[in-house]
This record gives structure tokens, C-alpha cells and sequence, in this order.
């Protein structure tokens, strides 16, 4: 699985990107998996609220099934335009 | 439906995307937007950071909705990345269509979709500090008004 | 709310109308729309006629009224008179907002009230006939939506 | 009284100004008065329908009251834009 970090969230846990495979099938419970992982990770996703998720470039949910093969972005709402 | 879709570092050239619009002759009505860096006490720079690859699977995704539910000839959108100074121009959407009604409603439709799904993220840097902008639920609700059209 | 209104046989230079309005650095937003002569067949002409001095009064008071009904920092309008050839652009309208609904909805009331209320005239030349063009009942009832709201 | 005429108006009647002083108060003796000046004029003015009537550079009506010092254009409802 390729995770991708933007915005303030990649900066709370440092890093832009990582491949990890762990034992999880959908974005809640990789949150919980990843929160497990250090304080940094706990920081990021401290307020689910203020995440926004992607699986595969495409806007999902936090109750959205993720496998091993995806491509899993977390990031705050966007500002653009 | 001509579609041109960039994300880009460059400033962009409205006569000449205007021009690209219409150069077929089809559409007498092109409606515009431009969003600009504001001149703000201490702003320095607005920082923009995009999620490369899904940002233009994600604006290509509203485009194409937004001709489904309008007539349109042509759309363009610019969105720029990078380092911008108070003043610069952040963003260009052009909608081309016979009917002006439509190009404006697509017009907007397209910005409040930008300003709500497209994966961009925007960083102030003001008298030495750093902070990312936060999402504006007024955007929310402007997105929202679309669906019950 | 700066105000910049032309009729003129020249063309127009977008980024430079759009430029004059956010260098003062207040607005984030600039909806603008043009309107172009559509290619069309043997349409080989268009001329538009117009009622000097009129013509600057009434989209003086059309602009005006906009001021009133949205909180806008700028407008311009650029209206070309005299001989025009296909693909040429006839009009702009830029108005430039803190908001950009109140942007969105200014230009396309601005617009409207033109079409229905500035004094201009436009003759078309085909296959070396040439007539003058209806006036549309739809845009009629395109200014009239303004009433209720 | 200046009279200006445009587009077809104009054509018509076959000149684009003219100063007169009709003993007319508002636009419709006005019109009538005009058209008694010849065919030009009675074709010009033979579907008010398709008249607009413009006084001293302001939109007004078929009723409205004109003067000796006015300027009073006729023409085609408007095609610009």
C-alpha cells in the first residue's frame, strides 16, 4: 500500500510518502494502525475532522475498503481555487 | 466539448486561452474567472501545494460533469502551484458556450467545485511564520447549492 | 468602486483590464465575460451602431445599480463599435469582488442589463445583403430575473 | 426639439438628426406629427411595437411628456452585448 501525506499533515508526521502493508481492509482502521506508529502519527490524526481522504485519486470515506494494492492520501480539506 | 486542463508553476496569458476558446467560431459567450493572491498587511507569499496526477483526474472529473449539465463549446482550467506573490493570479476557469446563461453557470460551478474537491492546499507565510489556510465552510455551502439544480 | 467604462472601435487587452483591477490589491476575485462574433456561414460583417453620450450614461447607471446590489471594488466595461469580422470580440465586462458569487452575479446582471438597455445596434453583412439583428425576447427575460431578487 | 434616429429608424427616414419644433407635449403626438411629414416617416413609425424611445439620453415611454428643449432619439429595441 503507498500512503501520501500533504499539507500540515504530511508535515505532523514527516514524511510525503511510504509504502507499508498493514493488516487493515478500510481507511478507519488504517487511521488506527497508523495513529499506533508514533506521536507524530497520533498528532496527524488527532481530529478526524479535519481529514480528508483519497484512495486511488479519487475522494472516499473514512468507512471506504482499502487493500494492499492501493494508493491511500491523507490530507486536510483543501484550499484551492 | 474542447477541454484544456493545466496545473503549472507559469502565469498564464487570459487573451490567448480566451482565444483558444473561441477560435472555432461556435461560441459567442465566454464567462471567466481569475482568483488572485490579495494584498494583505504582512502577506508575503501564498505557498500552493497540490496532490500531482489526482488533481487533474479530479478537475477533469468536475469538467466533464459540468458538461453534462450545461451546453458548453470549450473549458479551461489554469490552476497554478508554487510560490505566488500578493497580486499574482492563482487560478483561470474559461467556459465557452452559444449560450452566456450557461457559460456563467458553468463559470461558477467550476470554481466552487475547485475550491472544495480539487486537491490543492494554499500556505501564508506572513512576517516570518508560516500557516496553512484554512477551508472555508462557506465553500462548502456554495458547492452544496448545485446539487439541487 | 472604481469604474472604467470605454465604447471604442479598438480592441482590448484582457490581462491588462483584469491587471487595472486587482492592483490595488482588495479583490480575490474577477469574473469577466466577452462576447464574440460567432463564425457563421456567409456572415461576413458585423456592425455596431450606437447612440454616443447615451451609450456611456446608461452603462453608468446600469454599473451603478450593480454597486448597489453586490459589494464590488471594480468594473470595466469595453464595448467596440463600428466594423467587426467573426472571431472578433465585442464586449468584456470584468468585475472584481472580495466575493466571488457577488463577482458571478454582478458580471451576469451587468450583461444582461446591456443587451437589454445600452443603445447599440448591430447590422450584419451576408453574401452582400445586409440586415439589422433582432432584438431577442430572451434576453428580455434574462434582465427581468433581476427584479424579483 | 433634436430628433436623432438609429439603425433602421435611421434609414428610413433617411437622415440621422434633425431640429424641429412640432406643437406636440409628449412622444405619441410627437410620432404622429412625424408621420404626417411623409412616407418615410409613416413606414419608419408603422409598428410602434418595434420603436424605443430614448429623451434626453434616458429610456422613456410612449406617454412621456417631451418639450421644446429636448433631445429625443427613436430607434430599434437594442442589440448590443
Amino acid at each position: 500500500m503507498i500512503l501520501l501525506y500533504f499539507a500540515w499533515v504530511r508535515q505532523k508526521i514527516g514524511k510525503s510518502e511510504e509504502s507499508l502493508t498493514p493488516p487493515v481492509t478500510d481507511v478507519a482502521s488504517l487511521i488506527a494502525h497508523l495513529k499506533s506508529l508514533g506521536p507524530n502519527y497520533a498528532e496527524a490524526f488527532a481530529d478526524l475532522n479535519r481529514i480528508r481522504v483519497a484512495i486511488n485519486q479519487r475522494h472516499a470515506g473514512l468507512d471506504a475498503p482499502v487493500g494492499p494494492d492501493d494508493e491511500v492520501a491523507f490530507f486536510p480539506p483543501v484550499t484551492g481555487g | 466539448m474542447q477541454t484544456r486542463i493545466h496545473v503549472q508553476h507559469e502565469d498564464f496569458d487570459l487573451n490567448a486561452e480566451v482565444a483558444n476558446l473561441t477560435t472555432d467560431g461556435e461560441a459567442g459567450a465566454v464567462a471567466s474567472f481569475t482568483g488572485h493572491v490579495r494584498k494583505e498587511g504582512d502577506l508575503s507569499t501564498l505557498t500552493l501545494e497540490h496532490y500531482p496526477h489526482m488533481t487533474e483526474a479530479e478537475i477533469t472529473r468536475i469538467v466533464s460533469e459540468a458538461g453534462t449539465r450545461w451546453p458548453l463549446t470549450g473549458v479551461t482550467v489554469i490552476h497554478r502551484v508554487g510560490s505566488l506573490k500578493p497580486g499574482d493570479r492563482i487560478v483561470l476557469v474559461a467556459v465557452a458556450s452559444q449560450h452566456r446563461h450557461a457559460a456563467f453557470q458553468a463559470c461558477e460551478y467550476l470554481m466552487d467545485y475547485l475550491k472544495t474537491h480539487a486537491p490543492f492546499w494554499k500556505e501564508e507565510a506572513r512576517s516570518g511564520t508560516r500557516h496553512w489556510v484554512e477551508h472555508r465552510h462557506s465553500d462548502d455551502d456554495a458547492a452544496k447549492r448545485w446539487n439541487s439544480k
